[in-house]
């Protein structure tokens, strides 16, 4: 495909307007793209754009002072207008080359699919397929049965919000209503069957705090309650309840927030299903007032803001 | 073609007493390109006497119905008598809101009423679903002697929380109706007065004197005829007029129509077809005068062009007179 | 740490149902507890002495009290502590009397409870932290909202102790709602005669600066130092030329726009004054009506004026005014005809409210004091009074009583009588509520001299028939319905809020009722008081009253802010939220959800973007503590840890 | 160890201090009789209950938790129940989703005059933990 | 009895149960799709097939443990008088580890050298690792990411194992390695490994050449202390690190722990748990100050604790065992073996030097091609 080089082209042509831009390079092996900070044009040579660049480079926006361009696909696009609803962002200082995305990969699916092996060499077809071989083979797999959930109800391939667009825009071909499709799913379990569904995920939590921090709307970072004893939410020990409660917070704070770019769970190494809580607030946040983060940058987001009679929230009796 | 189907729940009346509301109603809808549909094996709707006897029993007479109605697939049901109306929607709200009544009715019918239908009235469909735009674009003729006092009678808008329909102290809705056929409408101060209702048989005396001040205020009001929208209504104010002259020692003969009779007539039927016939009071003389839409407009703008003119003549000097001040 | 546990036995109300010496022994277990006794009444003036005594003797810096509500003792036993020489922020109180004695009936399990919730406050407490007051400067200046009798005496009161007062009023005069009346109960002196010289004292006072014809736009700042935006609304006159000669008045053409103050008993015209002894007496044109705005063209004002005061293009005009005290006395409203359908909602003329019959029986209105109806302006013989339009009434949304009609409608129908002595009145009443001095003598006055008819039911229907209107209604002492066929029908429609109202209470960030009167900060004992400091309420904005209660109120805010002004600085409440600057990462949802507005961003020396408490503006709700996703901002008093400690005594303790 | 083993449940209300508090006061002062296992914590308003707090002693030991406020539009500090119930809205459409009976968590608005609404609610709230039973059951018999 | 063992691999399951019998096994485990070790039971299912995503390091040296547990007593005639009693449990029960990789081996050395080779050793390090017998599996080829033969280690390096087993087609063989470990050959499904022992060297000699070394061959990584301290490299090589904790948590030789007090009203405890140095907190001073505040400088104390600080004070012993966990499962693929690389050579340091003199932003990207 072409758009690795109108990628390229485009970058090349937003310096000196920016001093960096973030992009994709190939990463430790043929399966990964890491992020790619460049600085200067010549280095531009090295981005990749194809489906491993799964990554939601937005999380980098808030802490660059800078002007920087990034590349977004349409799910990171969402980021970039939550910023801009919660003013954690100057769009001034921001270049976004937007790239209409039909999917990218999962490497968890991908690993999954392989056993695990380790990869010699990753190819893609023109066809949706990522070509994966190994020392034992050669592993044939559509693109679209090893995506991450996020892309199977995509409703904004195409970048909301862009500076530039590379490519045309393409409309997405994923029902609306079966969004919160899982979540529904999910909530009609038994509550026992959904607390120990909890607890057993949990537990596997090493507390290492990899979906707080690859999470772009977790803006406290360093000053996070996880960890601090003013307050003192939680304490330092292993126990179930503390991990639970650290989830909790997690999505607390993301109550009407989550992006749903499904970073936290990409980078947990303990496979633990960390977006489902944040997706099940957004899909009530979407029933009690209509709200769906990151579309529209003059949204308020509900926590922050309020109506004196609101339509959806009756009264509760005993 | 046909914009709007109801499922049609004419009740015993239309049957008897009141076939000329039957008749005209179907006439107007007919040419308010408004489709009815009969629901098969409709049975009574409990009416007043269920509801005195037994909540429950009640609810099924008419859920009965409703159950039937939601089987076809249509949505709405349609009838042009407020008793029926009140028996459904009593029904349907019951056993909407309540979870344990709805078992109970439901219990006592061979298919269960799950709450998909919405009953309105006759009045409620022309004035909200058809629109008076559409009503005043569909007359052919004008009816240029008939004053019309509009009655309500008491359940058409009542309970507020049941009826979910006008204003219930002062409706307007057939009064817009009927002066969107260009007739002229008295404001009228007795719209949801008592008419006395199925009192008639054992208490004539009662019904007599609220039947006599519902008439004597239309007169009062200037009206040479009473619209209404209830056989039960009509009964009292028609039927029984020349019992409450003779106990009242009153002389009323003012003929009391259905409104869709009044709409009837002005979309060009004739007496015959709207059954005029059949009302006790004559509205002949009244009706008498009726002329085409066209050769009203006509005569209307030749009177105008005539008396118009001094007076315009008036207001232009008038005019200058508060320039040069 | 050393806390010191009292627990109270309030004679038997505690000590009934709860084993008071076994809560202080369980206490005295507590690590840091180093003292707890248990004492008969620990509010006495010995109970506050053993605690200061135990104080000093066992070195406690930390108290806990466990007896009745916090909200009836708290100040009483900081200031204990206070004198004791602790922080007034080192005391904690369990409520064990209304939370526990008084509601358990079981004394092992109140016993239990009691045990929880000292522990709790024990907890709590070793998270206390000292809390200072700062103090900051007042600015010696009153706004009075509102220039009806209640914002006016206000402002006289302040005026005349040396204040400087601002007075904004809605409407092109001052007066009121006092000034349409044309005479008052019960002692049936003219209204506009006592008002009037009130009116222009006001007018001349050198201390009040008036601004009449203008509405409050926006209000910034704290109790001491106030920010007012002030819209004057465009008069289309300029009222430092316009001598009030009322020469436009006579030549406008336009005759039939909607007269305010007479409440559209009769039209006026499109410039007017509003009545002859309006203060400011200076003309304003309504372009609603002007033919000069709605045709484009006329002038005849401009012209006729001497002194050339008339301006078309005028446009509104904001001035800032910096108070540091305001008196909001913004009145009431009435019940509009149209929510009476069942009396013709507004259909029939010869139905009219008590406050556009008040116009008809004055001198100065616009029948020149005759009684004539609107409908054929020929006199009523036979006039109803309705009470109760709409006033307790829960399916209207007014289920209170409107506290001075059952007086008003007695008034009228004596000064009916006296106007035409052939004329009959009739009461419709539910209850006659005449609780003031010499009003229920009044009331007997209107029945026994003056031979209304009082009839104790409600109407259920007024319909007119010929030339009169029925009115029918229940006798309930009778027991029968009767109708009454009436010339003239007067409701006395419900006393509401004033139109707007709880936009202003918006402004103000005071509380209102559901009804939209505003609330004070305790109904008994704080009655003009509100909730946010240095704002004050005076008459019916509050709910219904009477001219005496109203004047009474308007004393009374001014004397509460001739208190506040006593002091050159003014102390803050320590207990409102703060700010580590560490942990703060500068995302400031927390000035989002600022009900106060009382968070803004700064900039720290090394660049970072942090929010700021302004310290006089917080009142110490902690919406912005449970807004701080890091725990950065902090209710003190009611930190995150300090409340986790209670929770944790619960749960885990 | 909070409350009378057998007999009650721990059950942590919020309440705040110018509507419910006083409310309770209230029903206090009228002798309103309520079952014991509620322990009460006061906060100046519901919006200071950060929902978090809910969480944790749900999490932690109890076995309901309680919030009550001042009416919707009267508030105190004018929004503060607006938010708060936002936000314990929420809380109480995630409970659920974490296996936690949304049952044992009640928000409400009590003012201060209502002393007989507080009895209500204190009766029927406690009453519906009972039914529900303990929720850290599991634990304490293995402790 | 042969110096040899062979394990027959359908025997592997009644070993399994032999080793229970008096210890408390942790076993590789399959859980949905990560591989975790647990104590192994029946219902478990072993997976041998690949490293498993967490070393075993927690079995030894849990993520979080109480210390002591501490309580207030009043004395019953004086409530003012206090004391605290405290209570300490060390008790251990026998433990193996069973499969864990060389490298998840090499690191018990790491934490031996801090918690027991000192002057105030760790009892309740030395308890558990006392107690634990450590059985590995060499490694029959790389793992994606794994460098392990360049930091002084290898797909069969004994270090710190108890006995190292190698997987031929149909068994394991088996080979002792301290005296605790020679006592499994006596386990009765162990058959003689004898016959096996030269196809298990040579899948162990295979694997080692499988393995990459991204540092010089035959040479431990020498580290250039002026491009080590240069910021600008460090602001340039790990911009896209989220500073989370999943390479420290994951990493065999990461040993830094925090203690804190959870205290309660009457009681509380002591605990240690493991801290990262890739965390804001982990060196905020209690002023609020923080010595290393940003992310930059804190990566720059993980690289410099393997590769500098350690080996200047355990004889040049890095602490880093290459397993490539850090990079497998870094959300953002911070590969440290890049960076070490980088760090060592000194023509890049020339580059590095050159590009700080004139100014220029020095661009990894570019320099990686030449």
């Amino acid at each position: 495909m072409n758009n690795a080089e109108q990628i390229k082209e485009t970058i090349a042509r937003i310096f000196p307007d920016v001093e960096t831009v973030i992009c994709y390079q190939q990463g430790f092996d043929g399966l990964h793209a890491t992020p790619y900070f460049i600085s200067i044009p010549e280095q531009v040579n090295k981005l990749i754009w194809n489906p491993l660049c799964a990554q939601n480079l937005t999380s980098y926006l808030p802490s660059i002072k800078k002007k920087v361009g990034i590349v977004v696909k349409g799910c990171d696009s969402r980021t970039i207008i939550q910023y801009l609803q919660e003013g954690l962002i100057d769009r001034a200082k921001v270049v976004i080359i937007g790239v209409p995305c039909t999917g990218v990969i999962s490497v968890k699916k991908v690993l999954r699919e392989i056993g695990h092996q380790p990869v010699v060499d990753v190819v893609f077809d023109d066809n949706g397929n990522i070509v994966v071989k190994t020392q034992k083979g050669e592993k044939r797999l559509a693109i679209a049965d090893v995506c991450p959930d996020k892309c199977t109800t995509c409703q904004y391939p195409t970048p909301l919000v862009y500076d530039h667009l590379i490519g045309e825009p393409i409309a997405s071909n994923k029902p609306k209503e079966d969004v919160y499709k899982d979540i529904r799913e999910f909530d009609a379990k038994t509550l026992e069957e959904k607390r120990a569904y909890w607890e057993k995920e949990f537990e596997r939590c090493i507390r290492c705090y990899a979906c707080r921090n690859a999470c772009p709307m977790c803006i406290c970072q360093d000053s996070c309650i996880a960890e601090t004893r003013e307050p003192h939410w939680i304490s330092q020990r292993l126990s179930l309840q503390e991990k639970f409660m650290f989830h909790m917070i997690h999505a607390a704070h993301l109550a009407g927030r989550c992006v749903e770019c499904g970073e936290c769970e990409r980078v947990c190494p303990m496979d633990i299903p960390v977006a489902k809580l944040k997706k099940k607030i957004n899909a009530e946040m979407k029933e009690l007032f209509n709200y769906e983060t990151g579309v529209n940058p003059d949204d308020k987001p509900p926590m922050y803001t309020f109506n004196v009679d609101e339509a959806k929230i009756k009264e509760h009796k005993l | 073609m046909a914009e709007k189907e109801y499922a049609y729940f004419s009740g015993c009346s239309l049957e008897g007493t009141a076939k000329e509301y039957d008749t005209s109603f179907r006439l107007v809808m007919k040419t308010l390109g408004v489709t009815l549909t009969e629901p098969e094996d409709w049975s009574c709707c409990g009416s007043t006497p269920a509801h005195t006897v037994d909540h429950v029993f009640a609810a099924a007479l008419a859920a009965r119905n409703l159950a039937i109605v939601e089987k076809m697939n249509i949505g709405t049901l349609t009838t042009p008598c407020p008793s029926c109306l009140m028996a459904f929607k009593k029904a349907h709200l019951g056993m909407t809101e309540d979870e344990a009544f709805k078992d109970q009715v439901n219990e006592l019918l061979d298919e269960p009423y799950e709450g998909g239908v919405i009953s309105k009235s006759s009045l409620q469909i022309i004035y909200e679903d058809v629109g008076l735009e559409k009503i005043a674009e569909k007359v052919t003729h004008a009816l240029p002697d008939l004053k019309v006092a509009a009655y309500y009678g008491c359940i058409m808008n009542r309970p507020p929380d049941v009826a979910q329909f006008d204003d219930p102290e002062n409706p307007v809705a057939m009064d817009r109706v009927i002066s969107a056929l260009g007739v002229e409408v008295r404001d009228y101060a007795f719209k949801t007065e008592c008419c006395g209702a199925a009192f008639g048989v054992p208490k004539r005396a009662m019904v007599n004197e609220l039947t006599y001040k519902v008439l004597s205020m239309a007169v009062d009001a200037g009206a040479n005829c009473i619209a209404v929208a209830c056989p039960l209504c009509q009964q009292n104010l028609d039927l029984r007029q020349e019992q409450v002259n003779r106990a009242m020692g009153a002389s009323f003969n003012i003929p009391v129509l259905y409104f869709t009779q009044i709409m009837g007539l002005a979309y060009g039927y004739s007496p015959k077809e709207l059954d005029m016939d059949k009302l006790v009071v004559s509205a002949g003389p009244l009706i008498k005068t009726r002329i085409p839409i066209a050769e009203y407009r006509a005569m209307k703008e030749a009177e105008a062009a005539a008396a118009k003119k001094t007076p315009k003549a008036r207001e232009a000097k008038e005019a200058a007179k508060t320039e040069e001040s | 740490m050393r806390v010191g546990v009292f627990i109270c036995h309030c004679g038997n109300n505690i000590a009934g149902t709860v084993d008071v010496a076994r809560v202080a022994a369980e206490m005295r277990k507590l690590p840091g507890v180093v003292y707890a006794t248990n004492y008969m009444y620990t509010c006495s003036e010995p109970g506050q002495e053993e605690i200061k005594q135990a104080i000093k003797k066992e070195n406690l810096d930390r108290i806990v009290v466990a007896a009745c509500s916090p909200r009836m003792h708290e100040n009483t036993f900081r200031k204990t502590i206070e004198k004791a020489g602790l922080n007034r922020y080192f005391l904690e109180m369990a409520n064990i009397r209304e939370h526990i004695s008084w509601i358990g009936e079981d004394k092992e399990l109140n016993t239990a409870k009691a045990i929880d919730a000292v522990k709790m406050a024990v907890a709590k407490v070793m998270k206390n932290k000292p809390l200072y007051s700062s103090s900051f400067k007042v600015n010696k200046r009153v706004m009075v909202i509102g220039g009806g009798v209640a914002g006016m005496q206000a402002a006289l009161d302040c005026a005349d102790g040396g204040l400087d007062v601002v007075l904004v009023e809605k409407s092109p005069s001052i007066g009121g709602m006092m000034a349409r009346l044309d005479k008052t109960f019960p002692t049936i002196d003219c209204s506009i005669c006592i008002l009037g010289p009130k009116m222009v004292d006001v007018a001349q006072h050198e201390k009040i600066k008036l601004h009449a014809y203008s509405e409050i736009d926006e209000i910034k700042g704290y109790v001491g130092n106030y920010q007012v935006k002030v819209r004057k609304k465009a008069t289309y006159v300029d009222w430092t030329k316009c001598t009030g000669c009322g020469a436009c008045m006579e030549k406008c053409p336009t005759r039939n726009a909607y007269d305010n103050f007479n409440f559209g008993v009769a039209p006026t015209r499109a410039i007017n004054i509003p009545f002859p002894q309006a203060i400011p007496k200076k003309a304003k044109i309504d372009p609603a009506f002007c033919r000069q705005f709605t045709k484009g063209k006329c002038g005849v004002c401009a012209k006729i004026c001497p002194t050339g005061a008339i301006n078309y293009e005028m446009q509104d005009e904001i001035v800032t005014e910096d108070v540091g005290a305001i008196i909001v006395a913004t009145g009431y409203g009435l019940f509009d005809l149209d929510k009476f359908p069942e009396y013709g909602a507004g259909r029939y003329p010869d139905v009219i409210t008590g406050i556009q019959y008040e116009r008809i029986l004055n001198a100065s209105g616009p029948t020149s004091g005759h009684i004539l109806r609107p409908s054929d302006q020929t006199e009523p013989k036979t006039i109803v009074f309705v009470s109760c339009a709409g006033s307790r009434d829960k399916s209207l949304g007014v289920p209170y009583c409107s506290n001075f009609c059952c007086m008003y409608i007695a008034k009228q129908a004596i000064l009916t009588k006296d106007h035409v002595p052939d004329s009959q009145s009739y009461v419709f009443y539910m209850d006659i509520r005449s609780p003031g001095k010499g009003y229920d003598e009044f009331t007997r006055r209107a029945q026994e001299d003056y031979g209304v008819k009082y009839i104790r039911g409600r109407v259920s229907r007024i319909y007119p028939k010929g030339k009169k209107m029925v009115v029918r209604g229940a006798d309930t002492l009778l027991g029968t319905q009767v109708e009454v066929e009436a010339d003239l029908v007067v409701l006395a429609t419900a006393v509401v809020s004033a139109p707007g109202a709880a936009g202003m209470a918006e402004k103000l960030h005071i509380s209102y009722d559901t009804f939209g009167f505003y609330v004070e900060s305790h109904p008994k004992l704080r009655p003009v008081e509100t909730n946010t400091s240095g704002v004050f309420l005076a008459g019916a904005c509050q709910g219904p009253k009477d001219i005496p209660a109203s004047v009474g109120q308007g004393s009374a805010a001014a004397s509460k802010v001739q208190a506040l002004f006593s002091k050159d600085m003014l102390e803050s409440d320590p207990a409102i939220a703060q700010v580590n600057t560490n942990a703060c990462v500068g995302c400031l949802k927390c000035v989002r959800t600022c009900p106060f507005q009382a968070i803004k961003e700064e900039e720290l020396r090394n660049g970072k973007k942090v929010a700021k408490v302004i310290e006089t503006v917080c009142a110490g709700c902690g919406v912005c503590t449970s807004t701080c996703p890091c725990g950065a901002i902090q209710l003190q008093h009611f930190t995150d840890n300090q409340l986790l400690a209670e929770v944790n005594a619960i749960c885990q303790g | 160890m909070s409350g009378v083993a057998g007999k009650e449940l721990r059950i942590v209300g919020f309440l705040c201090n110018w509507c419910s508090y006083g409310g309770a006061d209230t029903a206090g002062v009228a002798r309103f009789k309520q079952p014991t296992d509620l322990r009460i914590i006061r906060v100046p308003c519901s919006g200071r209950v950060d929902p978090l707090f809910v969480v944790k002693a749900l999490l932690t030991g109890a076995d309901g938790v309680l919030v009550s406020g001042c009416h919707p539009r009267d508030c105190h500090y004018t929004d503060g129940n607006f938010y708060a119930r936002r936000r314990l809205e929420m809380l109480k459409r995630l409970l659920p989703f974490i296996g936690i009976d949304e049952k044992r968590f009640h928000y409400t608005w009590v003012s201060a005059s209502e002393g007989q609404k507080w009895q209500q609610v204190v009766t029927d709230f406690t009453n519906q933990v009972h039914k529900l039973g303990p929720m850290h059951a599991k634990k304490e018999s293995e402790g | 009895m042969s110096d040899t063992g062979y394990l027959p691999k359908e025997k592997i399951k009644d070993f399994l149960k032999e080793l229970a019998k008096d210890a408390v096994v942790y076993a590789p485990c399959l859980e949905g799709d990560i591989v975790l070790f647990r104590p192994f039971s029946e219902e478990r299912t072993l997976c041998l097939d690949r490293p498993a995503n967490t070393p075993p390091k927690s079995v030894i040296y849990p993520q979080s443990e109480t210390l002591f547990a501490f309580q207030y007593k009043k004395a019953p005639e004086d409530h003012q008088k206090m004391s605290v009693e405290l209570k300490a449990d060390i008790g251990v029960p026998n433990m193996v580890i069973f499969g864990a990789r060389p490298c998840d081996a090499k690191g018990f050395r790491i934490y031996d050298r801090v918690f027991i080779e000192t002057n105030t050793p760790d009892p309740y390090y030395r308890k558990r690792r006392e107690n634990t017998l450590i059985v590995t599996l060499s490694c029959a080829a790389p793992s994606p990411g794994c460098f392990c033969v360049a930091v002084g280690g290898g797909p069969a390096h004994k270090e710190g194992s108890d006995v190292m087993m190698t997987e031929l087609e149909g068994g394991y063989v088996i080979e002792p390695v301290t005296e605790k470990g020679r006592a499994i050959l006596g386990k009765h499904v162990i058959e003689d490994g004898k016959p096996y022992l030269k196809d298990a060297q040579h899948v162990q000699a295979k694997a080692h050449d499988e393995v990459r070394n991204p540092f010089a061959p035959d040479e431990l990584p020498k580290i250039s202390q002026s491009l080590f301290n240069f910021d600008g490299f460090w602001e340039q090589v790990v911009g896209k690190c989220v500073s989370c904790g999943a390479c420290t948590y994951l990493c065999p030789t990461c040993y830094c722990f925090n203690i804190t007090d959870e205290q309660g009203i009457g009681s509380g405890e002591r605990v240690r748990s493991w801290d990262a140095c890739m965390f804001f907190h982990f060196t905020l001073e209690a002023s609020g100050h923080n010595p290393r505040p940003t992310k930059f400088q804190r990566f720059k104390n993980r690289v410099g604790h393997k590769f500098i600080y350690y080996p200047e004070k355990y004889e040049g012993v890095i602490a880093c065992c290459g397993c490539g966990r850090c990079i497998r499962y870094c959300p953002v693929n911070v590969d440290i073996s890049e960076i070490v690389n980088y760090l060592k050579d000194t023509h890049q340091e020339l580059h590095w030097a050159s590009s700080r003199k004139e100014g220029t932003q020095p661009t990894v990207g570019s320099t990686k091609d030449e």
